[in-house]
């Protein structure tokens, strides 16, 4: 399979997660909808990975081109649990006090 | 390296501190030493002494440029905690948990002060940014609050995704998260160079607040309580400010022609959204958010430019805007009423507290003989350096003149206007002081900002 | 003598400092001593120079005091020039001046003193600025006295200052008179960038190395500024209005000295009006022109002073139409007879109105003769000299003015003959009018007319002794040949003008047979004007037709109004109005608005709503996307 | 021309993927959502698999799939939201999402189509970097100060949902 | 910084700010009173010892000077050259008669009114001797910061608004010229922001000079103020305490004539003959406009306000015009203006004092009621519209003497302002101090012997530069001569 398709799949995931984020209302979905576009990342930088390997691999059998990727997409897991944790930390006391998840009910600041 | 591993450590020595005492007092004395120690360490490590030789696989690196920045930040979080300290502390017995979100902080701007990957750099702006969704949610019972975490959570989080797309389309690129290695062998702009840059632009630009990405900024600053908007307004910025502009030195230095026209139609953005719209704010923290919009539009102007003088003036600007703003966050955050009013009177009630709010918002506002001045004529001096052509100067300069209307509508509440009725407000002595001590730096920093930026060498 | 000549203006100018800076201290006889004193000091040095200058193989001498002005190429000197033009001129300022200001002591007593002191304060001022005119060196002295002057004429016509009509009579004269100045003005800095100098030493061997262009427009442009001092039209209004001021202040600066700078400075310059031939044409023209103008509306006037000072105003006509035919020392023969003759009978009309308390409409007087004998007779004196009845001294210098007209064109001496004609008939109205028939006053006026002091009628006898003789020093090669003793005498200063083609050339006999047509004719005018005024009722219907065009002086006040006042009044106030507060201003407060305008729609756009922040930065993003992926710049 | 297996296996889970993607942003049920997301997670791991990237697979299935989705599960049972009861955006604004969303991907799809790396074959044979045994050995070696650098934000995130989880003192 | 108080320069610096420091922090109102007296007498008696001690000689322009910023090319530079000299002499005779004049006025904390007033001397005195151009830039803003509060606080009744636009306007200017001189300083050839290195070591394009020049121009256009940007002038000077508009208007409007001297002429040659005819004729037309909106005034403030933009334009003209004669000719008016004004000022104030009115019209016989006060305001006036024999005569003569070298067109044209000059101020003269009294006027006293002494000693300056300007003339004409070289 050509790199492309991974792109175009990754994009196409990424913006669904942005359409998602930008059509619904309710913070937990939006914020499942972000962790859809962290899922392209991972999914990008993962056959980015495989790429880099395999053109390195070319050349050298024992390369480690591309550990980094991977890597790096695992850092990006590590984060995104911090980030769940607190997330939904503060969705449920936003809950806590309006007893609704609706973001547009977001509206005491503006202007 | 030092900073960050004492930075870590004094955290975690703060989230013990709970189980220690249930003095506040002590709370804020711990931090200010545990400052105190990190400056001294930093200084260490800048004169060629550090604590930890650690291989990072050149992941992290310190120079100058860096360790000034750090140096900047602790001092300038030191005027923090000693101006704000009181205010933490009416967190009562978890306020120590909230000195320790702070070191958390620190930690992740030394991380980024030392940055040489993209891993580091999500790394360190994640671990920034966490523990402030955090702090803006940290009056729990207040919707605001709720209000300004969830908002500050949702979108950051959102331009936390951009950011991740815009790296691994760069390491589709390049194969690497190295900035120099970004950096080498880019003549021509991909198109995946090109999308990984806008993302990243787009990114960052969010977390300086810079238009159009930053419309979470007025709402944040407004809801979080004020003595954290004080923090994430000033220091904070100042580290995403930093990322930005070290991130383009080094990974984009080479294509910067790419992508001037665009950063500086963020910066023109930036700053006629942050001046124009703080014209009519009428809430000083809300006109503070507007402001430190506007602010940025001057500090892009300075990775606009990527010269000597923009690093010297970025690291001047991070000092005074943050001593500035610090300033007078922490007098609003004795008051209860935000409005501008709230001020009517107030030079003769409180003449020292005033006066050094005064200089303060001149300060802001870059009036000569304070450090203001300096920090924006360096970013004016970068962008005439660079370019040669001055439009971009003169757009920043006529809306520095914008923003001297409403800067000094402050003024003109504290000082010509007089308030029947007006809430009582109780300054300590060492408040005062400290407020006295700042205005001085300030106004010694107009002076000589030599000292300070002759620290960036090339 | 000359080390001693910058006393000469100096003693005026110390007596208005004591009088001006003492008024408060100094006791009334005090102020006469100084004021008068000083005048007096100035004249006794004067005809000191006088007997000089006129004594053989003088020449011109220039008195350096100190550099005025050296700077960038530009060398001025404060110097005095001593000649017999200016000496001719010393004389008659501080002779005349030291009359009228021994007048003045008596006719402004009744002011209380510091006012008293600020008047002979003034005056002197006034004579310090003119006697710095006369003796400058160069034309930037000249222009300080002449600025000078009219400082003092301003201060003096509203000397009485609570009157709002004289305040306007005084700004109507300052302003007039710049107008002139700035054409002055110009005309020095055109002749020292043509030249490089102003001093008239230096610059007068050498005008004639500019070309005819240039001379004319620098001729013209002085003559602008004698216009607006020598009130001629179209800058005369002003000088009728100046009769606001003390009559012996009216006396003094407008009718002998002020008024007749301009004819000093033409003459002054005259080796270049010469060469300016266009220039001469048009002085004589509006001399003449002023000359008829003023005369005619003379004839309608009813206040006694106003009479006057259109009759100064006719002769000054005349007096710029001798220049103006290259007749110089006429010019200043007559500048020199009017001088004693209109002082004498402003003073003579001081002293009426001294008597008739401020009554200042001839139309209430009448059969004042009995009453004010010796003011009769000395203005008995006045009106013949002026109408040019011989052996007085008006005679003299007006028919040597008419003769040189006649030389030049035959239109400019008929005209010159009808304002003689009508000079004789206004001034003899007037004469009958105040002096013959009865009194028309009310009884109280009747029962309190009384002569003027001894100090004020001393000065009158002695005025009237210089109208009777003072046209004798030059008297015209028809009766005496090589009599002309002025002429003689200012030979050296004025240039011989040459005829180039003589329009009418006179033989002895045609000039007097001319001289005693005029002469009848003016005895015929006389006593029509005894027949129509000698006993005049009150007539208080209101003039139509020309008698009230005239009497209401052509209208020019009105037509000025219109045309100059009101339009420079509106366009003011259109100006700061519209210009300035609303497009001016209101640009700059627009920018203010619009910012804060749109400070108000930009925060529309903080909806407070994550979703349409989140879509302003996704859109955002694509456009950044088009713009870095497919902008070809 | 016929498909290998793996191809047909990517575009089963392309699809897979996709679909579940698209059926997170409409369902109308959150719980639903979040089971989509579940199906998109392991559609995802599916993709790892193909481009030997076992660990990546793994850890995907059990961190995301596994603790996270069910965290997630958890808050929304907790609120009790588990009925179609949201509320859409008005119909304009969901246009405008719609249309910038698909916008994004079409213009980076535009750019991108022209890559040069079009040309690589990704499922040939590597040295197995995406192995456990190397990355854990590169995690602990090169990348030992990020990966201790990762527990200070761990750390913050602890302390920042005890704060914001326990109760107000006063 | 300042190594030692042994030169001229430093202490006309140091003595007024320390002056304005100490009387910030004395607090008492008699004492700060007698603090800036002293402090700006002790001004006022060194730069009359420069006059008689130090030569003028201009080609030592960086005969002061002090380390300061090294790495960027800034220094403390100063210099006592005759330009400077005489307008620090105009600034060191100002604020004395300022405080003179109010001696007896209460300001309530009145401290802090002088210690701004002492500030804005210090900010004074460093522009016009600052050889740096930062340093001038900054001193040019330290001039400026006080007035804004002094207006702010101690001015009339709309005076926030108006001291606002005064402040915005005039920053918006300096702010292009601190482009401007960040430009030029780019393009020094030894990076450095000395007024030598402006003048000699840079290299700027026609181009680049047209541009600059406008930004530099705008800063002081705006400063002067000449037509169009005057707007903020009038409501300025209305609204400010009479105390700093006669400083306004008498000193610190010269820093724009002085900007066009010092900082515009010689470092953008080129671009100022192209741009000669057009600023010239503009700012001519300006002359006219505002003496015709003077005309129409009916508030002694604004009539004097716009008849200073009338006589600053013609100083400016002077200047443009690049003529020796004209350009010692306006310096010299720059100085004599300012003392005019100043006198005007007074007498403004001491009438507005008394009555409580500044409208034209409401006013009236005043000359009856104060003999003194009239007599020398007609003075002042006289010298204002350049009567012969006072100092305004000289200045003028010697300006429209170089415009007409230049252009004999447009002196025609400025010439009118003059006229209209005579016939504004003798409407004021005639409505304010002449005519009968009205009520407000009734009970008017004549001023008072400190006041008398103050115009005397106007008066007697006056007077001497009116008949004998060459002493002074002799200091200026080394500046006119080195900065017209640049233009052969």
């Amino acid at each position: 399979m050509p790199i492309n398709y991974y792109i175009f799949l990754s994009v196409a995931l990424f913006s669904i997660g942005i359409i998602g984020v930008l059509t619904r209302r309710n913070a937990i979905i939006i914020f499942m909808c972000i962790e859809l576009m962290l899922n392209a990342v991972n999914l990008l930088l993962v056959a980015f990975s495989k790429m880099h390997h395999l053109k390195a691999f070319a050349t050298d059998v024992a390369t480690k081109v591309g550990t980094e990727a991977q890597l790096f997409v695992f850092f990006i897991m590590v984060v995104a649990a911090a980030e769940v944790t607190v997330g939904l930390a503060i969705i449920v006391m936003m809950y806590r006090n309006i007893h609704s998840v609706d973001i547009n009910f977001l509206n005491r600041l503006k202007h | 390296m030092n900073a960050i591993i004492i930075s870590a450590l004094l955290g975690v020595l703060m989230m013990y501190m709970g189980f220690v005492t249930k003095k506040t007092r002590n709370y804020t004395m711990v931090a200010v030493i545990g400052l105190l120690a990190l400056l001294a360490s930093i200084w260490l490590d800048y004169v060629g002494f550090p604590f930890f030789q650690i291989d990072t696989k050149g992941m992290l690196g310190f120079n100058s440029f860096g360790l000034t920045f750090d140096l900047v930040v602790v001092a300038s979080c030191l005027i923090y905690f000693l101006l704000s300290g009181a205010e933490i502390e009416t967190f009562g017995k978890s306020s120590s948990d909230f000195y320790a979100l702070i070191f958390f902080i620190l930690t992740g701007m030394f991380i980024i002060s030392g940055m040489k990957s993209l891993l580091i750099l999500f790394i360190g702006i994640e671990i920034v940014s966490i523990p402030l969704y955090i702090l803006a949610g940290s009056e729990k019972s207040n919707l605001k609050s709720n209000e300004a975490a969830l908002k500050y959570f949702l979108l950051g989080s959102f331009s936390t995704g951009l950011m991740l797309m815009g790296i691994a389309f760069i390491y589709g690129d390049s194969g690497t998260f190295y900035l120099e290695g970004i950096n080498i062998g880019f003549g021509a702009l991909s198109s995946m160079m090109a999308i990984g840059l806008v993302l990243i632009l787009a990114a960052m630009s969010f977390k300086v607040s810079a238009a159009p990405f930053h419309f979470w900024t007025p709402d944040v600053y407004d809801g979080t309580p004020t003595v954290f908007t004080s923090f994430m307004a000033t220091i904070v910025k100042s580290a995403g400010f930093f990322a930005f502009f070290k991130l383009f030195e080094n990974a984009f230095g080479s294509f910067h022609k790419h992508w001037e026209l665009l950063i500086s139609f963020i910066a023109v953005l930036t700053l006629l959204i942050g001046n124009i719209t703080a014209v009519f704010q009428q809430s000083l923290k809300r006109l503070l958010s507007y402001s430190s919009i506007a602010q940025a539009g001057f500090m892009i102007l300075g990775v606009y430019a990527l010269n000597i003088y923009a690093k010297q003036g970025l690291i001047l600007y991070f000092a005074v805007y943050s001593m500035a703003t610090i300033g007078i966050f922490a007098v609003l955050a004795k008051f209860k009423d935000h409005s501008i009013e709230a001020f009517n009177g107030f030079a003769k009630r409180h003449p020292m507290v005033s006066a050094a709010m005064l200089i303060c918002i001149l300060s802001l506002a870059g009036i000569p003989l304070t450090g203001g001045f300096f920090a924006k004529y360096y970013m004016l001096l970068a962008v005439i350096k660079y370019a040669k052509v001055v439009w971009l100067a003169i757009v920043a300069v006529l809306c520095a003149a914008i923003s001297v209307y409403y800067y000094f509508r402050v003024i003109q509440a504290m000082y010509f206007k007089d308030a029947e009725t007006y809430e009582e407000v109780e300054f300590s002595k060492g408040f005062k002081y400290m407020m006295i001590i700042n205005a001085v730096l300030l106004i010694l920093l107009g002076i000589h900002p030599d000292w300070l930026f002759s620290l960036v060498s090339n | 003598m000359n080390k001693f000549v910058f006393l000469i203006p100096l003693l005026p100018l110390i007596g208005f400092l004591i009088n001006g800076l003492g008024r408060n201290f100094l006791s009334r006889t005090a102020v006469i001593l100084i004021g008068c004193g000083a005048l007096i000091a100035s004249f006794v040095l004067s005809l000191l120079l006088f007997k000089e200058v006129s004594a053989p193989g003088f020449t011109t001498q220039i008195i350096n005091l100190f550099d005025f002005i050296n700077a960038g190429g530009l060398d001025i000197k404060f110097a005095f020039q001593v000649d017999q033009l200016s000496v001719l001129f010393l004389l008659i300022i501080t002779g005349i001046g030291s009359l009228i200001h021994i007048y003045s002591s008596a006719y402004m007593h009744e002011e209380t003193i510091p006012h008293y002191a600020r008047y002979f304060a003034y005056l002197n001022l006034f004579v310090f600025s003119m006697l710095l005119l006369v003796l400058g060196a160069n034309f930037v002295v000249m222009f300080i006295g002449w600025e000078g002057v009219g400082l003092c004429s301003y201060l003096l016509i509203g000397y009485w200052f609570k009157n709002k009509d004289y305040n306007n009579a005084a700004k109507k004269a300052f302003v007039m008179n710049r107008i002139g100045d700035l054409g002055f003005l110009l005309a020095i800095f055109w002749m020292l960038s043509q030249y490089g100098t102003i001093s008239y030493a230096e610059l007068f061997p050498k005008v004639g190395t500019a070309s005819p262009y240039v001379i004319t427009c620098i001729t013209m442009l002085l003559f602008v500024g004698a216009m607006g001092k020598s009130a001629q039209i179209p800058l005369y209004t002003w000088l009728p209005d100046a009769m606001a001021g003390p009559t012996p202040v009216s006396a003094l600066i407008h009718a002998a000295t002020m008024v007749t700078a301009g004819i000093y400075m033409i003459a002054r310059s005259n080796a270049m009006f010469t060469l300016a031939p266009h220039t001469q044409n048009v002085i004589a023209i509006i001399g003449i022109a002023t000359a008829l103008l003023s005369a005619t509306i003379a004839l309608k006037q009813n206040d006694i002073k106003k009479v006057l000072a259109y009759s100064t105003v006719s002769q000054l006509g005349l007096m710029f139409m001798a220049l103006g035919v290259g007749a110089y020392t006429a010019g200043v023969f007559h500048v020199m007879t009017h001088a004693f003759f209109k002082a004498l009978l402003f003073l003579c009309a001081g002293s009426v109105i001294h008597a008739m308390h401020h009554e200042q409409d001839i139309r209430k007087m009448g059969g004042l003769r009995i009453k004010l004998p010796l003011t009769h007779i000395t203005f008995l004196i006045g009106c013949i000299a002026i109408s040019g009845i011989p052996p007085f001294a008006g005679f003299f210098s007006k028919d040597e003015i008419l003769t040189a007209a006649l030389e030049k064109s035959p239109v400019y001496y008929v005209l010159g003959v009808l304002v003689s004609l009508m000079t004789a008939f206004y001034m003899f109205r007037l004469y009958f009018l105040t002096f013959a028939g009865s009194f028309r006053g009310t009884h109280e006026q009747e029962h309190h007319v009384h002569e003027s002091p001894a100090a004020m009628t001393w000065p009158l006898v002695i005025l009237a002794v210089c109208s009777i003789i003072g046209g004798w020093v030059g008297i015209p090669s028809v009766f005496v040949a090589d009599a002309h003793l002025l002429g003689k005498f200012l030979a050296p200063v004025v240039a011989s003008q040459e005829m180039e083609k003589p329009a009418v050339h006179l033989s002895h006999e045609m000039e007097l047979g001319l001289m005693a047509m005029v002469l009848g004719l003016i005895i015929l005018v006389v006593f029509i004007a005894s027949k129509m005024f000698r006993k005049s009722e009150i007539t208080e219907n209101t003039e139509t037709g020309l008698s009230g065009f005239l009497a209401n002086k052509w209208y020019v006040d009105e037509l000025y109004d219109v045309i100059i006042v009101k339009p420079l009044n509106a366009l003011s106030s259109f100006f700061s109005r519209i210009i300035d507060n609303r497009i001016i201003d209101g640009f700059v407060n627009g920018v203010g608005k619009a910012v804060q305008f749109s400070g108000r729609q930009l925060r529309l756009l903080q909806s407070g709503q994550v979703g349409s922040y989140i879509l302003i930065m996704v859109i955002s993003i694509i456009l950044f996307f088009i713009f870095q992926l497919y902008w070809k710049f | 021309m016929a498909m290998s297996m793996v191809e047909i296996l990517f575009w089963f889970l392309t699809s897979l993927s996709i679909f579940s993607a698209l059926m997170v942003v409409f369902s109308k049920n959150p719980v639903h959502s979040v089971l989509w997301l579940i199906m998109v997670f392991f559609s995802i791991s599916g993709h790892y698999i193909l481009l030997n990237a076992q660990f990546l697979a793994i850890v995907n299935m059990i961190v995301y799939a596994g603790a996270i989705m069910v965290l997630f599960l958890f808050v929304i049972m907790l609120m009790n939201l588990n009925t179609e009861n949201e509320q859409s955006k008005s119909k304009w604004l969901q246009l405008a999402a719609a249309l910038s969303g698909g916008s994004m991907m079409l213009i980076l799809v535009a750019a991108l189509k022209g890559n040069v790396a079009k040309a690589t074959a990704m499922f040939t044979q590597d040295s197995g970097i995406g192995l456990i045994k190397n990355l854990g050995n590169v995690l602990f070696t090169d990348y030992v100060v990020p990966f201790e650098i990762s527990s200070v934000l761990f750390l913050s995130a602890m302390v920042g949902a005890v704060i914001l989880g326990k109760k107000e003192a006063a | 910084m300042f190594a030692a108080f042994d030169n001229f320069p430093a202490l006309l610096i140091w003595l007024p700010l320390l002056g304005g420091i100490l009387s910030f922090t004395i607090g008492k109102e008699g004492k700060a009173r007698m603090i800036s007296l002293i402090s700006s007498f002790l001004s006022l008696g060194v730069v009359v010892a420069s006059y008689f001690l130090s030569n003028s000689n201009y080609l030592e322009l960086n005969a002061v000077s002090y380390v300061w910023m090294p790495q960027i090319g800034a220094g403390f530079g100063f210099v006592l050259d005759g330009l400077t000299r005489l307008l620090c002499l105009l600034t060191a005779i100002a604020f004395p008669i300022v405080f003179l004049v109010t001696a007896k006025d209460q300001y309530k904390r009145s401290h802090a009114f002088f210690g701004l007033m002492l500030l804005t001397q210090t900010g004074l005195m460093g522009v016009f001797m600052a050889t740096d151009a930062l340093v001038f830039y900054f001193f040019w803003e330290l001039a400026l910061i006080p007035v804004y509060f002094l207006s702010s606080i101690w001015g009339g009744e709309k005076r926030i608004r108006a001291t606002f636009k005064f402040f915005i306007y005039t920053f918006v200017g300096s702010l292009l010229l601190l482009i401007g001189i960040l430009y030029v300083y780019m393009n020094t050839s030894d990076q450095s922001f000395s007024i030598v290195s402006f003048y000699n070591n840079t290299k700027l394009t026609s181009g680049e000079q047209h541009w600059l020049f406008l930004l530099f121009f705008v800063a002081f256009a705006i400063k002067m103020p000449v037509f169009p940007f005057h707007t903020w002038q009038p409501e300025a000077y209305e609204q400010a305490p009479t105390p700093v508009t006669m400083i306004l208007s008498g000193v610190m409007v010269k820093m724009g004539l002085f900007g066009l001297i010092r900082w515009l002429l010689p470092i953008f040659p080129l671009a100022m003959k192209d741009y000669q005819q057009g600023l010239i004729i503009m700012i001519t037309v300006g002359m006219i406009y505002a003496s015709l909106v003077a005309i129409y005034q009916d508030n002694i403030k604004r009539l004097i306000a716009y008849s200073s933009i009338a006589h600053i334009g013609l100083m400016a003209v002077g200047i443009l015009a690049l003529k020796n004669v004209s350009m010692q000719g306006a310096v010299l008016q720059m100085f004599n203006h300012g003392i005019n004004i100043i006198a005007l000022w007074i007498a403004a104030e001491l009438v507005e004092r008394q009555t409580g009115i500044t409208k034209i019209s409401a006013l009236g016989g005043i000359a009856q009621r104060a003999p003194k006060l009239a007599m020398f305001l007609v003075l002042s006036a006289m010298a204002n519209i350049a009567l012969p024999l006072t100092n305004g005569f000289v200045g003028e003569f010697m300006i429209f003497n170089g415009l007409y070298q230049y252009s004999p067109w447009i002196t025609a044209v400025a010439g009118i302002s003059i006229i209209l000059s005579a016939v504004y101020t003798l409407n004021m003269i005639k409505n304010v101090f002449y005519g009968e009294t009205v009520a407000a006027t009734a009970s008017f006293t004549d001023i008072s012997r400190l006041h008398v002494w103050v115009f005397i000693g106007i008066t007697i300056i006056i007077f001497v530069l009116g008949v004998y300007p060459t002493p002074v003339l002799n200091v200026i004409h080394q500046t006119a001569d080195i900065i017209l070289n640049r233009f052969n």
